[in-house]
């Protein structure tokens, strides 16, 4: 296992007291409870957000902790979801009176130990709460009977989105109903190039031979749906999109926001190879594409490859896009 | 005479050790169709557990077993934490103001915890998930019961159909947790928290007797 | 070779293809030449600011067109200087008067095209060019005999503060004096945990064990100076800062600007651990952090490791920094 | 009567041909101790240069070393570029108005080019450099001429010469490119742009003979 790192066991810890000292000025962290917090939490009167999951996926969660986005997340092990505990003390510090909004990524822990949260805060502090459960991911089917699909690529626009709507005063069911349009309206698909190492653990999650890919992965260094020989990105751009685009469905005349996103080892210059790629997808089918973002955004450690990303927009969701955020890791207008 | 505080604390650091021990290879079964991290998770639950065993000291079992069940919801995370801690939370629950654990008390208490795991985790019979080891040991252990065996009996046959119930999860393809986004690619694989769980019963098996 | 690519000859061309789709509303791109101009280049009155190199460093500089930042970049073949012709076109397509700056990294390939591009402006176009040349690298000793030492992190925060002075209106020879005064305030070392692939090349330009790091790299895959067993996070920075601060040197009540960048492969959970252990190495010498900056700026393609590059600023270069910044990489007040 | 265009035009087209034979083994010596891409910069180069000389038609020498040259410089960036590129465009320049190109005449040409070359990049003897190749491979030239050799054997001692120059660059510590930057650890390796610069020279000795 080669990481820039200490002992496996403080990777979280390490990390959180780098983030501090890197975004003084926006965050501040409480690493008992590893959380980490807008600088000026609870604003009074606004919705508070927060969101969280296991470490490993930076920048998501706390580089989106700032104006204009999250109001607190939870660090969990790497891979792992936070403890309840955690939930329950961000809930209790972002609470500005005008209730919480709870941004969940559907894995079972997730949802489990955030539903425990819920319960434990408004049972302590009387402190209104709501949860969106994300879940965009079309490598998984869906079904009643099952965990249902992950949550990917689409909560990092969502917390983006509803971050600014929270910012514009909106109340607790408004941001909420409009959190669940936003997951409704998006639909994600990612590809592993190479699989990735838990520090805990010291070796690959899996193993890919030189001339294979993984299709259909999600952000744990989960093995994917179906092991593929490796494609060139013209190909892997179609085997992605392809699935997003039937499922929701999207097509002529639809505006979207296209979203490229690294898993943490591809660099930049595979980033926008790849959003060529599928930005001429989008054209043959007729799609506007009004806003894009490319880059390392939801990231599964150092594993090389890619997700992508639709999210079908209107004018309102273009303007909330467009609202001034100010986090460590995503930033515009301020 | 029952099962004593005593006795339930040395099952629950038998249980610590016994993860400590297989940490490696439960973490090894979740590589293969989740996170690879179960057993890092278990082992760090455990861990703290058998510290706040240790230290604290425990009047009645219910106190015993629900301060379990809050260590593991607060030190675990990812689904075997809440599920876990559920189930000794629960079991803890079951157990208050009884003051003689006979094989009964002990028997209802179990299916009490394993109940509220299930109401966490809305597992069904098949779904390749630690209820798959639970379903069936729960069954043994309430068939000898009523034919008669003693607490020792019970749990070993408890034990012994876990571990059946564990390896029946092979052929699974999984329908919850992370191994259910594998689909068919699931199958061919044992279930990390079916094996955690089988250690559990066996732990209980070989120290409450 | 496992990498999000068509051919691999056609890498530059895709990647400038994904830029200009993913960032039209900030910059357009020449093709035939392969620049990056910023949208609305040339600017009347203000000194064109123009940079270039090999690819397989993004963001830099195609990332870093915009307003506060440069005018135009110039992408030669991975890790292969551009042409004189492409700077000579880039050099008049900014030229709105005021003359224009070359922002050249310290490599004799670098050097020599961009000498061989101001000769051809001047004569063909008459346009006033200066050069400044950054060689901020400790790994390298530095000599009259030699090629000197190679430009590395310090050009990132260069082409950021002189952008700001070029926005503010200041004339060629000021621009030209800050940045020159810029890159003998500032100093680099990197490290890498694996090498990289020339996508050209189809293999990896050298081989390390599990157990091995190369120390004293430089941007292009080169092995290091040193090749040393793998070491924790904690010992690593001070590998890398230890030369840094005793060359300028740095010390007690300097002020600055704090940069550890990711080479390209190491996730950003990663950069934090080190940004933490080089933080603290910071305080124990009495240095105060102005401002930080955290993330792959200046990579090299796939490559796992780090750079730590430091900055001695003053409180117009900490304004300069403030200033704001819209560039597909690097974005702040705006 | 000494070389005509159509002599450099296939001495230039050979060397075309052994860059595209050789560029793997030029990008692995770069690999070695620089950034493994000087095979794939002159192919590239060559490659444009070929199809330069063999599109154009080309009255006089001059014009068609310094398209050679032109097309160089614009082709292949990096720093054999701007090297390769003067050599050849001084080259050129010195045979303008050369009409008749005997072995004294191409030798100043050749040594016009190197210095323009040298102009450039400032290389010293012993730096490890593509200089290291062509120094005494001009010195070998001039010694067989002045020596009443013919122009066919002094272009076989200057190949030889170069040969044996760029064997030289083995052992040394780079002071400039990239090999540089390694420091003591450049030592052992062969040069990789000197070992391009003896493929032109042999390419030379076999063509215009
Ligand atoms: N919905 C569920 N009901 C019951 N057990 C579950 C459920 N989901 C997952 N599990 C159990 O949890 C185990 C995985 O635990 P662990 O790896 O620690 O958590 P995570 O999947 O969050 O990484 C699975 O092997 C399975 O036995
Ligand atoms: N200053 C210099 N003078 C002469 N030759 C040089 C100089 N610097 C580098 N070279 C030659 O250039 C070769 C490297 O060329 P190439 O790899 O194509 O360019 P780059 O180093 O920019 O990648 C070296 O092997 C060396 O022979
Ligand atoms: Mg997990
Ligand atoms: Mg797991
Ligand atoms: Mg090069
Ligand atoms: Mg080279």
């Amino acid at each position: 296992m080669k990481k820039l790192i200490n002992d496996p066991a403080d990777v979280v810890k390490d990390a959180l007291l780098g983030i501090e000292a890197a975004h003084a000025d926006r965050v501040r962290v409480d690493h008992t409870n590893k959380i980490i917090y807008r600088k000026d939490a609870p604003r009074q009167g606004k919705v508070g957000l927060i969101s969280g999951g296991g470490s490993g996926h930076e920048p998501m969660h706390g580089g989106f902790v700032g104006l204009g986005m999250l109001d607190a997340a939870c660090a969990g092990e790497v891979f792992t979801s936070p403890v309840p505990d955690q939930m329950m003390e961000a809930t209790k510090g972002v609470d500005g009176g005008a209730g919480v909004l709870h941004i969940v990524k559907n894995y079972t822990g997730d949802v489990m130990n955030f539903e425990m949260a819920a319960e434990m805060a408004e049972a302590d502090a009387g402190t209104e709460v709501k949860a969106v459960v994300t879940d965009d991911d079309v490598a998984v089917q869906d079904s009643l009977y099952t965990a249902g699909r992950r949550g990917v690529g689409v909560t990092v626009l969502l917390e983006k989105l509803v971050g600014a709507a929270a910012e514009e005063g909106r109340s607790l069911s408004e941001v909420a109903d409009l959190a669940k349009k936003i997951n409704d309206s998006g639909r994600s698909m990612g590809m592993a190039l190479t699989s990735c190492t838990v520090p805990a653990a010291g070796k690959p999650t899996f193993e890919l031979a030189d001339n294979e890919m993984e299709v259909g992965i999600g952000i744990h260094g989960e093995p994917g749906r179906t092991r593929l020989p490796l494609a060139p990105a013209k190909d892997i751009a179609a085997l992605l999109l392809d699935p997003i685009l039937s499922d929701l469905p999207y097509g002529q005349g639809d505006s979207v926001i296209a979203f490229v996103n690294g898993m943490g080892g591809t660099p930049l210059i595979e980033l926008y190879v790849m959003y060529n790629e599928v930005n001429q997808l989008h054209s043959k089918a007729g799609i506007t594409v009004a806003r894009s973002l490319v880059g390392d955004y939801i990231t599964s450690l150092e594993m090389a490859g890619c997700s992508v990303t639709l999210l079908k927009v209107d004018d309102e969701l273009v303007r909330l896009w467009d609202a001034p955020v100010n986090t460590p890791g995503l930033r515009w207008g301020a | 005479m029952g099962l004593s505080v005593d006795d339930l604390g040395s099952w629950v650091k038998l249980f610590a050790d016994v993860v400590h021990e297989n940490a490696a290879m439960l973490t090894e079964l979740d590589a293969a169709i989740g996170d690879a991290d179960h057993g890092i998770n278990m082992e760090r639950g455990m861990k703290a557990v058998a510290a706040a065993v240790n230290e604290g000291s425990f009047e009645t079992a219910d106190a015993l077993l629900k301060k379990v069940g809050m260590t593991l919801v607060s030190t675990v995370g990812g689904a075997s934490g809440p599920l876990y801690g559920t189930f000794f939370l629960r079991c803890g629950t079951a157990l208050t103001s009884v003051d003689d654990i006979d094989a009964a008390a002990f028997g209802a208490a179990l299916r009490a915890g394993v109940e509220g795991l299930v109401a966490r985790g809305k597992p069904e019979l098949g779904d390749k998930t630690m209820y798959d080891a639970w379903a069936p040991a729960l069954d043994a252990y309430d068939a000898a019961v009523s034919g008669g065996s003693s607490l020792a009996q019970a749990l070993r046959a408890a034990a012994d159909a876990a571990a059946q119930g564990r390896d029946a999860t092979i052929p699974m393809v999984a329908r919850k947790g992370r191994a259910s986004y594998l689909g068919e690619r699931s199958a061919g694989h044992q279930d990390p928290g079916a094996t955690s769980t089988t250690l559990l019963v066996e732990a209980a098996a070989s120290t409450l007797g």
